[in-house]
């Protein structure tokens, strides 16, 4: 059990800056998920903790030590590549035990663990393969094995189930999960995928362009956005924004709409928030009508897609819905769902946090 | 090339005939050639003599056997004395005899010494042209300090055996000798042994070699002897690496040839002599073989251009000419006038050792021996030779090496 | 059930080999004329005796064959020739690839250390050899200089039989290292990076990844290297005519020497042929061989 | 990792000087003079370049470089040219009787040279190529080494680039030109400089082709320093060994500039 | 716009065969994905559309032509691997107008059309890099624009969208489909997402060990699955299943709850299945109690788990709901949205298909 910090790390390719100051402590056995938009930095984070890449500036500390200058194989830790990095002259099973030696075992305790990750990632039928002879899933499972036997305290996990289908995917997720929190493995995990990132980390890091946007366990990211950027990124679809600006009875969009949002602030103009699926179909109370510009039926839900203040705002009703482009719908959001951002961006915290947070849980 | 067009000689931009000249000579010696080609061309206007090297005499024999008969082949071509035979029985060569009696060339000027080697029946097939002989050379410094007369060199092979013993010391052998067949040949000629059979192949095709009798003998005993008795330092094959021996003073004495003899002077920081070739005691000094190389005219060129070839062999022939080419390079005169020119006796004041080669050459009786041998497969032969020699050092006898030396010759003989 | 129609798989047969013999005709035809036909020639005259000019008098089948196979001197080249590439190929590609290996490392200046490495590619044979006579003349050459400064005595490098064939090797494998190192870091530079970064992590040794990673995925670099190095060791010329012209006692007499000699020397042409086509036959099964039994280990990407 | 670092060092730094040790020595002995040579020593005790002055008297060494380097870059580029289309053809186009063709190009490796000189020289000669530069450089260009090489180097290209220009309908050539050789450019630089310095080394058959001065390279003109018989002026032949191996030395470094990157890395996923 | 026609296609690697006689007609101009799990043979059988990898028997058809013999370039159309294959040493903007020339394009309309389709993904920053320099999803983009700039009218895509984060991948989602509108594209899709093939396809093909399980409409595959592994992989989280044996009153697990489907039939044992999100909080009808295992609460839904008839059992519920492990839930499932599945795993229709079909949307 490995605690892990940054202080003020940062990394530069020649000119471009492409990490600028991280300041995390991801602690020991904490499940770390690594988030953010493609070409942020996750993959280079990853690979200067796992000592693959040098470190421009900062300090680095594993357990406390600086950690800048040991040796990748002295960190103690598996890492699976993004782009798998098999060797492909190796079958399966050689690839998944080898460097195992290292950590003293012997052949026969090799092929056992080997056997039971391929046991795990359904890879036992293709230990005699060698990677171009399998598909691109089974070859990232291959690279998942291979972290997973080394049972090392800290594992660094890049994108490791991009390539599987959600069944599979979701069989990972919580073989990994489980296999984290049995041997209290200290994860970072990076991914592309919220649902992942959600499901399974204790806490999120959320980066752009080099640079931490918000961390925090995975609600309060979703739901106490820190930015208009985390709110935009994380859910799927995103949350919808419009410009407001304050009016005696509440704050009103470009388009003359007015939105009372449970904020109080000094600020006269804004950015409101609010989640696709925090609109809901109006049954008494009606926060706006609106005339359907799209509409996608999922098999377990409905996207609507409207206009409001020049903004395409989506919302998500459960269930499969028989509505037609133009017709109008009426729409609800309570008051306490919609959150506020100042002209930088940054969130509006509620005047009453604490019965904010009381009625958080709702139905 | 079709026979019936006659071939057209070639002319230079100012209407010189081109007489090209296929050469060996490298290094120094080159340079020596060219000035001389220089002023061949200077001298008169019909003419424009091209030397062109052609790499080691092996080499150029090879390609020369290409062209030969061809319009690429050359007007005048160096070959080494081992070639004679090759040459002649090439059927593409011009015997020079043939200008000699169109112009009834008095011969009498040039050494007959030299030009024996490259007569067959009385013809004179090619005009000898860098010639040399072996010579003993050795350290006046290293006898002064064994206590032998420095002006005294050992003539005899138990004299030599005698010296060499004195000289050898911890880091300094007696005695030395190149691996290679021309020296064995001369040590079997200056003791009038023969070769080969008919007469060293004179009078007719020799059919058997037979430098495995008495005389062979004396020489491979001597080198097995003193080999033996550690007084004789092998050094190979390699003319540089016996000349660095000498000059670091890892060996005392050794066989040179006349035309290595300045540049040895030159390099070493010592006083060095030169003296004849040794015999064994009881025998009749009979000289040495002459041994270089001389200028073939090719065959199917042009009537004016073999006048030229014919002329630039004239030239070169000239006491003047060879007076500065003994100079320049230490190959012998073919023309004995030429070592009364003042330049030779100033050059002998320096350089006292060539005219030793010059005497011994001299005092040579003529004779099949000293003829020197004619076969066509001489090259094999002395390739024979010289791994005979190695097995000497190997630990073989002195009579089987020679008698497998022998035998080989002779199998190439009959092929 | 139709699994193509024949037609247009004919066609697109015939324009593949179509264009594979366009992308491979300027070689063919150049090999035909400079090789191909001399080496068709050169298997005519090892059937006939010829004039010391080459040209064919009589016909005597294999006679230069048979002739060969008892001839004590045709056995002591063979044997030079297989001690000769016995102790130059292996020592070569080993010693290149160390030297390789070093100039791998990511280091600075390396790109000085990397053209000294292969610094004797850009000699000619006639240039090295004329400095290793040198060195190894064995009374003003280095060794015999540094021998005799620690005590021992000078050894005739060249001339003893004992030593002759192991200096002419040694010589060689200098020569030779230039171009080896520089075709094995070529190779060493193609193998993806990320692949030791995994290996880096897992913790295992330098050594562990050199011969579980490095050597396999350089595999095919290596394979080539040896077939080229076999097939130059067999045709080597250049030293031995240079350094010891075959002798001494023929320990150096390389098939190859041997086959300049009897052709360029001894004017024996029809048996000078008869043992290139015997070397080229040798080679050609060596070759041959190692393509079955090698190659299949070697991993291609 | 610095305590290894330094210890790489120190092996590189033993491993340069023991292979530049004959180099460096030949580079000493050609600051002596001709007594000082002969003596062994492994320093000049009076340096001087007088040797490099005479290597240029003796023959004309502007002339022999300039041939040099015409025919070493001709039969460069012929070779790069002509085994890339070979190797191209044996690794991306499927035909019958590919492996044989391959081994049969592998064959022409193992005929001896000796073999084919005089023959080639007589061809030569009937096309009246003598003293021509396509003489000393046409009957190179064929190289089964060079095939052989870019073969092994062409397999390690991901098949995948090779499909997906088949899909975008690029055509055989271009997709040679514009991606297997540029993508290659590692294999194509060993090869250029394996082609310049074997040609530029070339010794017998320049001799044999060319009749004048004119037309020679540099390597005769060494042969045309050393002399048999008479004994060698080493310390001029070192000068020239060292002036001819100076241009090599050259591209040998600016090769290594190109060979620094590894190329086809990241080239997939 | 092209059709393809597959006709008993079918292929080995050696012994293996890992596609098993595949016929399917892709209509012009549809948008026609393909899922399956890791390995079933979602990327060979791609690959033998695009001719790169050979038939081993049956015949394809493009716009009614056998194709089987024809060259790649031959077959007309564009393709995304899943490797990517960018020519390494060519800059992002050679890659994508690489090979444009072979459509007659000039220079400048090259240029144009890179510069658009770059826009569009995001990747005019990078237009003057290598791939080498750029991040995993960086260069999958690149990979997209190189196979949408040539405008072929096949277009066949090899998870495409794996590496992009949630919100690009979201955006390129639409932006591939209106392109795939506009330009009236065969689309073949492939993807283990099922988000993207459930709202991207006109149709959907599961694949599973080279064999084709279902083709349809989405929706079709979401609400009819033919069999139970089409059930248990359209979805996340899966159909719940449970073997039941009818009953008088309906059918019952082994664990002896009770259930009534809305399928008649005669088999006595069949497989039930019920959908995650179609199990309910029970208001007034309660279909089961179940005591909770486990419980995830996401952002916008709450994920419980629990056992029936010794399966694990996972229901939505919309909303963050506060309940603990151990807690006893009562749910309702309505009968309609109850499958039924017989012994082979093969799907019972509904004995009353008109009055299901009325009853499918539903709130
Ligand atoms: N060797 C390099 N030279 C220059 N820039 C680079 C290099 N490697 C990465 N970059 C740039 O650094 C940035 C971060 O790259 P990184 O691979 O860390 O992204 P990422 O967050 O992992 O993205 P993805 O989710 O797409 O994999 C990108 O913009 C990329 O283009
Ligand atoms: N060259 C090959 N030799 C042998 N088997 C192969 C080869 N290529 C693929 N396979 C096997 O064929 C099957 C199908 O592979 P394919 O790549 O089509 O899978 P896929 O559906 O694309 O999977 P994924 O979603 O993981 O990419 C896999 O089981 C794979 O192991
Ligand atoms: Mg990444
Ligand atoms: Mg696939």
């Amino acid at each position: 059990m490995k605690t892990i910090q940054l202080q003020q790390l940062t990394k530069s390719f020649g000119e471009t800056e492409v990490i600028r100051g991280i300041d995390v402590t991801i602690e020991a056995g904490e499940f770390f998920a690594l988030v953010g938009p493609s070409g942020c930095g996750k993959s280079t984070m990853l690979r200067m903790i796992a000592g693959l890449e040098s470190i421009t500036s900062g300090t680095l500390r594993i357990d406390g030590v600086a950690a800048n200058g040991m040796k990748p194989s002295e960190r103690h830790l598996s890492m699976v590549f993004q782009n798998y990095a098999l060797y492909p002259h190796m079958t399966v099973e050689k690839n998944i035990t080898f460097g195992l030696h290292t950590k003293g075992l012997t052949k026969l305790e090799q092929r056992e663990r080997c056997l039971m990750a391929a046991d795990t990632l359904g890879l036992t039928d293709y230990l005699k393969r060698k990677p171009r002879e399998l598909s691109g899933g089974q070859r990232q499972r291959v690279a998942l094995a291979r972290a997973i036997v080394t049972e090392a305290p800290i594992c660094l996990m890049d994108e490791p189930l991009s390539n599987l289908d959600a069944k599979l995917r979701a069989k990972m997720r919580s073989e990994i999960r489980q296999l984290q929190r049995k041997l209290g493995l200290t994860m970072i995990y990076v991914t592309h995928d919220q649902v992942e990132a959600m499901t399974m980390a204790d806490r999120i890091m959320l980066l752009n362009e080099g640079e931490v946007q918000q961390v925090g366990k995975p609600l309060d990211l979703y739901n106490k956005p820190a930015n208009t950027f985390v709110a935009s990124f994380i859910g799927s679809p995103p949350m919808n924004l419009a410009e407001v600006t304050r009016q005696e009875k509440g704050w009103m969009a470009s388009d003359g709409r007015m939105f009372h949002p449970n904020a109080m602030t000094d600020v006269s103009a804004a950015t409101l928030g609010v989640r696709p699926e925090q609109i809901k179909p109006a049954n008494e109370d009606v926060t706006f009508y609106a005339e359907l510009k799209n509409i996608e039926v999922l098999g377990t839900e409905t996207i609507l897609a409207f206009d409001v203040g020049g903004n395409e705002w989506l919302a998500k009703w459960p269930g499969q819905w028989p509505l037609n482009v133009g017709e109008k719908v009426a729409c609800y959001v309570e008051p306490k769902q919609m959150s506020l951002f100042d002209a930088d961006g940054q969130r509006i915290e509620p005047k009453h946090p604490k019965l904010f947070e009381a009625l958080e849980v709702f139905q | 090339g079709s026979e019936e067009a006659a071939p057209v000689a070639a002319t230079t931009e100012d209407g010189k005939t081109e007489v090209v000249f296929w050469h060996a000579m490298s290094g120094d010696l080159e340079t020596a050639l060219n000035t001389q080609v220089d002023a061949f061309n200077a001298s008169q206007d019909d003419y424009e003599v091209k030397p062109v090297f052609q790499g080691t005499y092996e080499e150029a024999l090879t390609k020369f056997n290409a062209v030969a008969g061809s319009e690429d082949a050359p007007a005048i071509m160096q070959t080494f004395e081992v070639g004679t035979k090759y040459m002649i029985d090439s059927n593409k060569i011009t015997p020079v005899q043939e200008f000699i009696d169109k112009e009834n060339f008095d011969t009498s000027v040039w050494e007959e010494n030299i030009l024996s080697y490259y007569q067959v029946d009385g013809k004179q097939y090619s005009m000898p042209f860098n010639s040399s002989t072996p010579v003993l050379i050795y350290n006046k410094d290293a006898f002064k300090e064994a206590g032998l007369d420095p002006e005294k060199a050992p003539r005899t092979y138990d004299e030599l055996k005698e010296a060499a013993k004195k000289l050898t010391t911890d880091d300094q052998t007696g005695f030395t000798m190149l691996n290679y067949g021309w020296f064995f040949e001369q040590l079997v000629a200056a003791q009038g042994g023969l070769y080969v059979d008919n007469d060293n192949g004179r009078s007719g095709n020799p059919t058997k070699a037979v430098f495995d009798g008495e005389e062979g003998q004396n020489a491979f005993n001597l080198i097995k002897e003193m080999y033996d008795e550690e007084t004789f330092l092998n050094v190979g094959q390699n003319w540089d690496d016996m000349h660095a021996a000498f000059q670091s003073g890892k060996v005392a004495m050794y066989l040179d040839s006349s035309a290595g003899i300045r540049t040895v002077a030159d390099n070493a920081d010592f006083e060095i002599g030169a003296s004849y070739l040794p015999v064994p005691n009881e025998a009749d000094r009979q000289g040495v073989v002459i041994g270089g190389a001389s200028l073939w005219m090719g065959d199917g060129i042009a009537e004016e251009t073999k006048e030229g070839a014919w002329e630039f062999m004239k030239y070169v022939s000239s006491t003047e000419t060879q007076a500065q080419w003994h100079v320049d390079t230490g190959y012998f005169a073919i023309n004995p006038d030429a070592y009364n020119e003042p330049i030779v006796e100033e050059m002998w004041v320096t350089y006292p050792q060539l005219k030793v080669t010059v005497d011994q050459l001299s005092e040579t009786k003529p004779s099949p021996a000293t003829q020197g041998a004619l076969i066509s497969t001489f090259p094999q032969s002395r390739l024979s030779v010289a791994n005979a020699i190695e097995s000497l050092y190997q630990g073989v006898s002195a009579e089987d090496a020679l008698k497998r030396a022998a035998e080989e010759t002779t199998t190439t003989l009959v092929q | 059930m139709t699994i193509a129609l024949p037609r247009e798989k004919v066609r697109a047969r015939l324009s593949d080999a179509a264009s594979g013999l366009l992308y491979l005709s300027p070689s063919i035809i150049l090999f035909g004329v400079f090789l191909v036909y001399p080496l068709l020639r050169t298997m005519y005259l090892s059937f006939f005796r010829t004039d010391t000019q080459g040209t064919p008098l009589e016909f005597v089948g294999i006679g230069h064959y048979s002739n060969l196979f008892t001839s004590v001197a045709f056995w002591q080249s063979i044997q030079a020739t297989v001690g000769f590439v016995l102790l130059t190929v292996p020592l070569t590609i080993l010693i290149a690839l160390g030297l390789a290996l070093l100039a791998n490392e990511k280091l600075k200046g390396i790109g000085i250390f990397r053209t000294a490495f292969s610094a004797t590619m850009g000699m000619s044979v006639a240039a090295s050899s004329v400095i290793w006579m040198f060195i190894y003349n064995p009374s003003i050459g280095i060794f015999n200089r540094f021998l005799e400064a620690i005590g021992a005595s000078g050894v005739q490098w060249l001339l003893d039989p004992q030593y002759a064939l192991l200096s002419v090797s040694l010589a060689t494998v200098w020569m030779n290292i230039g171009f080896t190192f520089l075709i094995l870091l070529g190779g060493l530079q193609n193998i993806d990076r990320t692949l030791y970064e995994s290996a880096d992590i897992a913790g295992t040794s330098y050594w562990t990844q050199l011969r579980a990673i490095t050597i396999p995925m350089l595999s095919p670099t290596l394979f080539f290297v040896g077939i080229i190095s076999l097939i130059n060791a067999f045709q080597t010329f250049g030293q031995i005519d240079l350094l010891t012209k075959g002798g001494p006692t023929n320990a150096t007499n390389v098939i190859v020497y041997a086959i300049y000699k009897d052709a360029f020397i001894n004017y024996n042409v029809g048996s000078a042929s008869a043992q290139a086509v015997l070397l080229f036959i040798a080679v050609l099964l060596l070759t041959w061989l190692q393509f079955k039994l090698v190659e299949r280990k070697v991993h291609y990407q | 990792m610095r305590l290894r670092n330094v210890g790489v060092y120190v092996l590189l730094v033993l491993s340069a000087v023991v292979m530049l040790f004959p180099i460096a020595y030949a580079f000493s002995i050609s600051l002596m003079d001709g007594k000082e040579v002969l003596q062994g020593h492994l320093l000049p005790r009076d340096p001087s370049f007088e040797n490099y002055v005479g290597a240029f008297e003796r023959i004309p060494m502007m002339t022999y470089l300039v041939n040099s380097l015409i025919v070493a870059l001709l039969v460069m580029v012929g070779q790069v040219v002509l085994s890339s289309l070979a190797a191209f053809a044996f690794v991306f186009i499927d035909f019958k009787g590919k492996g044989l063709i391959f081994m049969l190009f592998l064959a022409t490796m193992m005929v001896p040279w000796e073999a084919t000189m005089v023959p080639n020289f007589l061809t030569i000669q009937s096309l009246g190529w003598l003293n021509t530069v396509w003489g000393l450089s046409v009957p190179f260009f064929a190289l089964a080494f060079g095939t052989f090489l870019l073969r092994q180097q062409f397999k390690t290209i991901p098949y995948e680039m090779y499909e997906a220009s088949q899909i975008a309908g690029i055509s055989r050539f271009r997709f040679f030109w514009n991606v297997v050789m540029p993508v290659s450019k590692t294999p194509l630089v060993t090869l250029s400089v394996y082609s310049f310095l074997t040609t530029w080394n070339m010794y017998l058959w320049p001799l044999l082709v060319t009749n004048t001065e004119q037309a020679r390279t540099v390597q005769i003109g060494i042969k045309q320093m050393q002399s048999n018989e008479v004994a060698s002026d080493w310390g001029v032949v070192m000068a020239a060994v060292i002036l001819i191996i100076i241009p090599t030395l050259l591209l040998l470094f600016a090769g290594q500039k190109h060979l620094q990157e590894g190329l086809t890395q990241g080239a997939i996923k």
